[in-house]
């Protein structure tokens, strides 16, 4: 019950949030982060169980046909995702009150982030594939609406839809992937699926099924070559960049890596493609990074590089890559995550992001100073940070990987010392040197600004100096989670003098050098920009435009304006599929059941025809209202002359009600003059024409035609016993079929609305 | 310049047409009539009242915004298929309980013709807002 | 259709045929009206037909019932005509 | 018996409806016309409402029957009042035979009045 709470009361506080907002006005990012903190400690007081294996489970059915179950299950890996999820998300909330303070739509943003959070947790707790694909969706909409959240700003909304686009597209793919899978494996629920990975791996669909889960969570994860819409989404406040696009939600694809491994990983193509892409990103969100000059975009493509050394290390699959990822993972969120906080407290007090126009901060703002000196150290992976670890474990990962091992650690080592490099760039390069002028005079950040990154650096030093604390409390279980087998794991700072050592320390005496010589690289990179077609954005962006104008197009040919195409398009569509369904198989019995035509019926009928023809040859448009109303009395006897007095008594009042509609309608229209060419009005005659007989046929075929026994006579005998009412047509529209009313009584409501706002509508 | 024999006709006529249009509605379980039919009757009524007397007078005497009708009416037909749910059985199932009135002997009232109110009121509803925008074009 | 068709049955059919015979003449009106209140009398006149018809038919097939059909044309028929007659004073006063 | 006169009633009504029809066709004018169309078609209503009333002779229906009639005894003047008002202001040609006008000179084509203190408030 537990696990279900801890998602829903985030989505209920997201509710309240611009309430409580209203009424906690300036501490209301502290009472908030209450919640995320309540649910840590509460998750963390499982880590005993899910240390000794069995795992909690809740499940509740949702849909039971179709096999959706409301079902979640905490286990080693997604205990350390909520542990990440809910800890920062505290800080960061935080943190946003600080950093937005005064927001008109502050209240907005919280329950935002509160629904994100949510959302995340949902994801990571989720056993069924179909409602952690619903809140995999539900945050892919939150980091929509946060990226684009000061949306009066053009490049926020661009880069917002942009996101939207690349995670929603893989979001299909996901799904698409999960019925697959389900269909494959029998079931959706993961555990169950985990036991049957021998049969899902042997299948045909298991390469289709494969590639889609791919997709998903490279377009989340942002991988190459979906990897642009990760810069783009720093559009967003320095908040969400913090919490979204570095800590959690860009983790969701690694996390999926992780949970599908026991059951799509092992076999070659897994192996292959994830490393391929793992290392390709990496290698490319390096490259990108080390021109940048904006600090969020610096930190922007460094994580793209980091979630590419995460996949490569999914992708390689031995024990050891699965520790160094797990490790990795949470070196990442902390340094990446107190580096975001620190450029978002940098730009607040000093109004200006630019890394070339920032120097010497430290003596103004010592502790924002500190914390992030710090994450450099841990980024950078000096000792006796926790970055140091994770570096190692990544080295020693990368040199026993089974395949291209010397290339996978050659990539690795480059994009490690451009990692050093935009660590120093933007840690330690801002605080240090000689004062630059800055729009704002900086002065040390509030409390809410420096507590987040101050924190998370601190602990990656605690954890650096004491990795026993989070060995076997966390990792191992998340590790073995991924393996699906017992590991002994131990996590020590020091692993003596060996290759991996002297490796690092050649990155790091690398990374500075590189540093002193980046003016360089970045003209280079600028005389670089001719390549710009090459990259995926500007695809991304053609892709746009096209489908923009294709839509154009087709909208100009199908909705041009013109009433009467509209109609035509109608009819003839109409009219194509109903002589095809006309045509088919059940054939025509006999119409021998028009014969008895009594002769005051033909008269009726040969009056309505007249009555017609009236109406179609017309000059005055009241003179074919006239008639029009004849021909609806003449069917309001037919009504009559075939025992309907209900619907009679129906035909006339709508008849009536309508010559009243036509009168004050021509009333206003202007005076009537020929508008269209004889041809355009034979075109009309001959639709109308063709129409008018496919109806007649339609109706004559139906009424011969018995594919289902009649309901009529169940209303019949029913009507007085169980609804208490002889009149069946009323019974039928008032109790047997009073859904069907309640739809309809909607739809005209609704229609009458429309009505009413056409009618209002003054053209000026 | 509106006739007089219309405005007089109309003051007798519309109560007229408004007493047999609930008449038809209750009876329209038992006899041709119902929600729909006794709707539109009360909608010619008024608008009967419109044509005569201005479309302002009629909405005054309507007192109510045809809107509010159609929402009301749409609320009543959701009421009368929830009264369903509190005894137990589903949505929109039927309720019927027989009223013993002093004189009038028993008067049956049951949650469909509460459907019914509420499909007349729409229909008044959604005539009127059609017709009454159409009319004051001034 | 009742089996025995007595003397007020066939006078009903006899009624219906004369009511058709009504029925063209106002549709001659209806074509030839020179001008518009013309053809709002062919109008109403096949309204009061239509309520002919209607009570014919009841007797014809012995069904009270549709008597209430008649009830309401008889009340709504003449609404078209007002509102025709409305429509042509608007347009004089304009 | 009573069949008779109803059988007789139902005849003679359709035939008055059908001398209405008769007269809206050969009628010269349109104020003619509309005398017939309206006088004419109310009476045989009525006939015809009288036959049906004694042929069920079920009170219920009776009282159906002459509620018929009343409405068509209230609602056809007025209907063919106010047409004869429209049709007057579009000042249709009147019958050559035609000699008295009591409107004549009332009706205020520009203000669209009528002085015949008709108007009411």
């Amino acid at each position: 019950m537990g696990l279900a709470a801890t998602i829903f009361s985030g989505f209920l506080l997201a509710i309240l949030a611009p309430f409580l907002h209203r009424l906690l006005r300036g501490k209301t990012g502290w009472v908030f982060a209450l919640l995320p903190l309540a649910i840590a400690i509460y998750l963390a007081g499982f880590h005993r169980e899910v240390r000794a294996g069995e795992a909690l489970r809740a499940a509740y059915e949702w849909v039971p046909t179709l096999g959706i179950r409301l079902s979640f299950y905490l286990d080693g890996l997604s205990l350390l995702f909520a542990l990440l999820i809910s800890g920062i998300g505290a800080l960061v909330l935080i943190y946003a009150g600080g950093y937005l303070h005064g927001h008109a739509q502050l209240g907005r943003f919280y329950s935002y982030i509160l629904m994100f959070m949510a959302s995340m947790l949902g994801v990571v707790l989720a056993d069924n594939l179909l409602a952690l694909f619903i809140f995999w969706e539900l945050t892919s909409l939150s980091s929509y609406l946060l990226i684009g959240f000061n949306h009066e700003k053009e490049d926020s909304r661009s880069a917002a839809l942009q996101a939207l686009l690349i995670t929603g597209g893989g979001g299909l793919a996901l799904l698409a992937g999960i019925i697959l899978l389900g269909s494959v494996g029998g079931s959706y629920e993961i555990s169950a699926l985990a036991n049957a990975d021998g049969v899902i791996r042997e299948h045909p669909l298991y390469l289709p099924a494969l590639l889609l889960f791919l997709l998903g969570a490279f377009t989340k994860s942002a991988q190459a070559p979906f990897h642009f819409w990760l810069p783009g989404a720093m559009a967003a406040p320095t908040p969400v960049s913090a919490y979204l696009h570095s800590a959690t939600m860009v983790k969701a694809g690694v996390y999926l890596l992780a949970r599908m491994n026991p059951i799509l990983g092992g076999s070659a193509e897994w192996h292959y493609l994830v490393t391929l892409a793992g290392a390709a990103t990496m290698l490319i969100g390096a490259l990108l990074a080390l021109p940048q000059t904006d600090l969020k975009r610096l930190l922007a493509y460094s994580t793209v590089s980091a979630l590419g050394i995460l996949v490569l290390l999914l992708g390689i699959g031995t024990a050891e890559a699965a520790k160094a990822a797990m490790v990795f993972l949470v070196v990442h969120s902390l340094y990446k995550g107190s580096l975001f906080m620190m450029a978002g407290a940098v730009d607040h007090e000093t109004g200006t992001r630019d890394v070339q126009s920032l120097g010497g901060l430290v003596k103004i703002m010592p502790v924002t100073a500190l914390a992030a000196g710090l994450a450099a150290l841990s980024m950078t992976g000096f000792p006796p940070l926790l970055g140091f670890i994770g570096k190692e474990l990544i080295y020693e990962a990368k040199l026993q990987a089974p395949t291209a091992a010397p290339l996978i650690l050659g990539i690795g080592v480059i994009a490690n010392i451009i990692n050093v490099t935009v660590a120093a760039i933007v840690g330690i390069r801002p605080f240090v040197g000689d004062k630059r002028a800055t729009p704002r005079k900086p002065h040390e950040a509030p409390l809410s600004l420096w507590l987040g990154p101050l924190t998370m650096a601190a602990a990656g030093l605690l954890l650096g100096l004491f990795p026993g604390l989070i060995a076997n409390s966390l990792v191992s279980p998340a590790i073995q989670a991924i393996r699906a087998e017992e590991i002994v794991l131990k996590l020590k700072l020091w692993h003596g003098l060996n290759f991996v050592l002297l490796l690092s320390v050649f990155t790091v005496l690398a990374g500075i050098a590189l540093f002193f010589a980046r003016n360089f690289f970045r003209r280079l990179a600028g005389r670089a920009q001719g390549l710009s077609f090459l990259t995926p954005s500007v695809w991304y962006q053609k892709g746009l435009d096209g489908l923009m104008g294709f839509a154009r197009a087709q909208t100009r040919l199908l909705q041009n304006g013109y009433l009467r195409y509209y109609l035509l398009t109608i009819f003839l569509a109409t009219m194509l599929l109903v002589f095809f369904k006309l045509v088919l198989p059940p054939g025509w019995q006999s119409l021998e059941k028009f014969a008895v035509a009594r002769y005051y019926e033909i008269g009726l009928g040969v009056a309505m025809l007249l009555a017609a023809l009236v109406a179609l040859f017309s000059r005055s448009r009241l003179t074919a209202a006239i008639a029009l109303g004849v021909i609806g009395y003449g069917v309001a006897v037919i009504f009559v002359f075939y025992g309907a007095p209900d619907l009679a008594i129906t035909q006339i009042l709508i008849e009536t009600l309508s010559v009243i509609l036509f009168v004050l309608v021509v009333y206003h229209l202007p005076a009537f003059n020929r508008l269209s060419g004889s041809r355009s009005r034979l075109r009309d005659a001959l639709v109308a024409l063709l129409f008018g007989g496919m109806m007649s046929a339609l109706v004559l075929k139906a009424t011969n035609l018995q594919l289902h026994p009649t309901i009529s006579g169940y209303f019949a005998e029913n009507s007085l016993s169980l609804a208490h009412g002889r009149n069946v047509v009323n019974v039928i529209l008032v109790d047997f079929r009073a859904l069907d009313t309640l739809g309809e009584i909607t739809v005209l409501a609704v229609a009458a609305v429309g009505v009413f706002a056409l009618l209002k509508l003054k053209l000026k | 310049m509106t006739s007089t024999i219309l405005r007089i006709a109309s003051r007798y006529l519309t109560p007229v047409f408004l007493f047999f249009s609930l008449l038809i509605l209750y009876r329209g379980h038992n006899a041709p009539g119902g929600g729909f039919i006794g709707g539109l009757l009360a909608a010619a009524a008024l608008i009967l009242y419109a044509m005569a007397c201005g479309v302002d007078a009629a909405r005054a005497k309507l007192r109510i915004d045809p809107r509010i009708l159609v929402a009301a009416g749409l609320l009543t037909a959701l009421l009368s298929g929830a009264l369903a749910l509190f005894s137990g059985n589903s949505f929109l199932t039927g309720r019927w309980v027989m009223l013993h009135l002093p004189f009038l002997g028993e008067l049956p009232l049951g949650t469909p013709l509460l459907f019914d109110l509420g499909v007349y009121l729409v229909v008044i509803g959604i005539t009127l807002i059609m017709l009454f925008a159409l009319m004051e074009e001034d | 259709m009742p089996v025995e068709l007595t003397l007020i049955h066939h006078a009903a059919r006899v009624a219906l045929l004369i009511l058709m015979a009504a029925m063209f003449l106002a549709l001659y009106r209806l074509v030839r009206g020179p001008n518009l209140p013309d053809r709002v009398i062919a109008l109403d006149l096949i309204a009061t037909l239509a309520l002919g018809m209607i009570v014919a038919y009841a007797i014809l097939t012995g069904q009270p019932v549709f008597l209430n059909a008649a009830v309401i044309l008889a009340l709504i028929a003449f609404l078209g005509t007002v509102a025709f007659a409305k429509y042509i004073e608007r347009r004089m006063s304009e | 018996m009573t069949e008779w006169i109803s059988a007789a009633l139902l005849i003679f009504g359709a035939l008055f409806m059908f001398i209405g029809a008769l007269g809206i066709v050969r009628l010269p004018d349109f104020f003619t016309r509309s005398h017939a169309a309206a006088k004419a078609t109310s009476f045989g209503a009525l006939l015809m409402l009288l036959a049906i009333a004694l042929h069920f002779a079920d009170p219920w229906i009776i009282f159906e029957s002459l509620l018929v009639i009343a409405f068509i005894y209230l609602t056809a003047p007025i209907a063919s009042h106010m047409l004869g008002r429209a049709a007057y202001f579009l000042n249709l040609p009147m019958w050559k035979g035609t000699h008295i006008d009591e409107l004549r000179n009332r009706y205020d084509p520009e203000k669209h009045t009528l002085a015949s203190g008709g108007e009411g408030e």
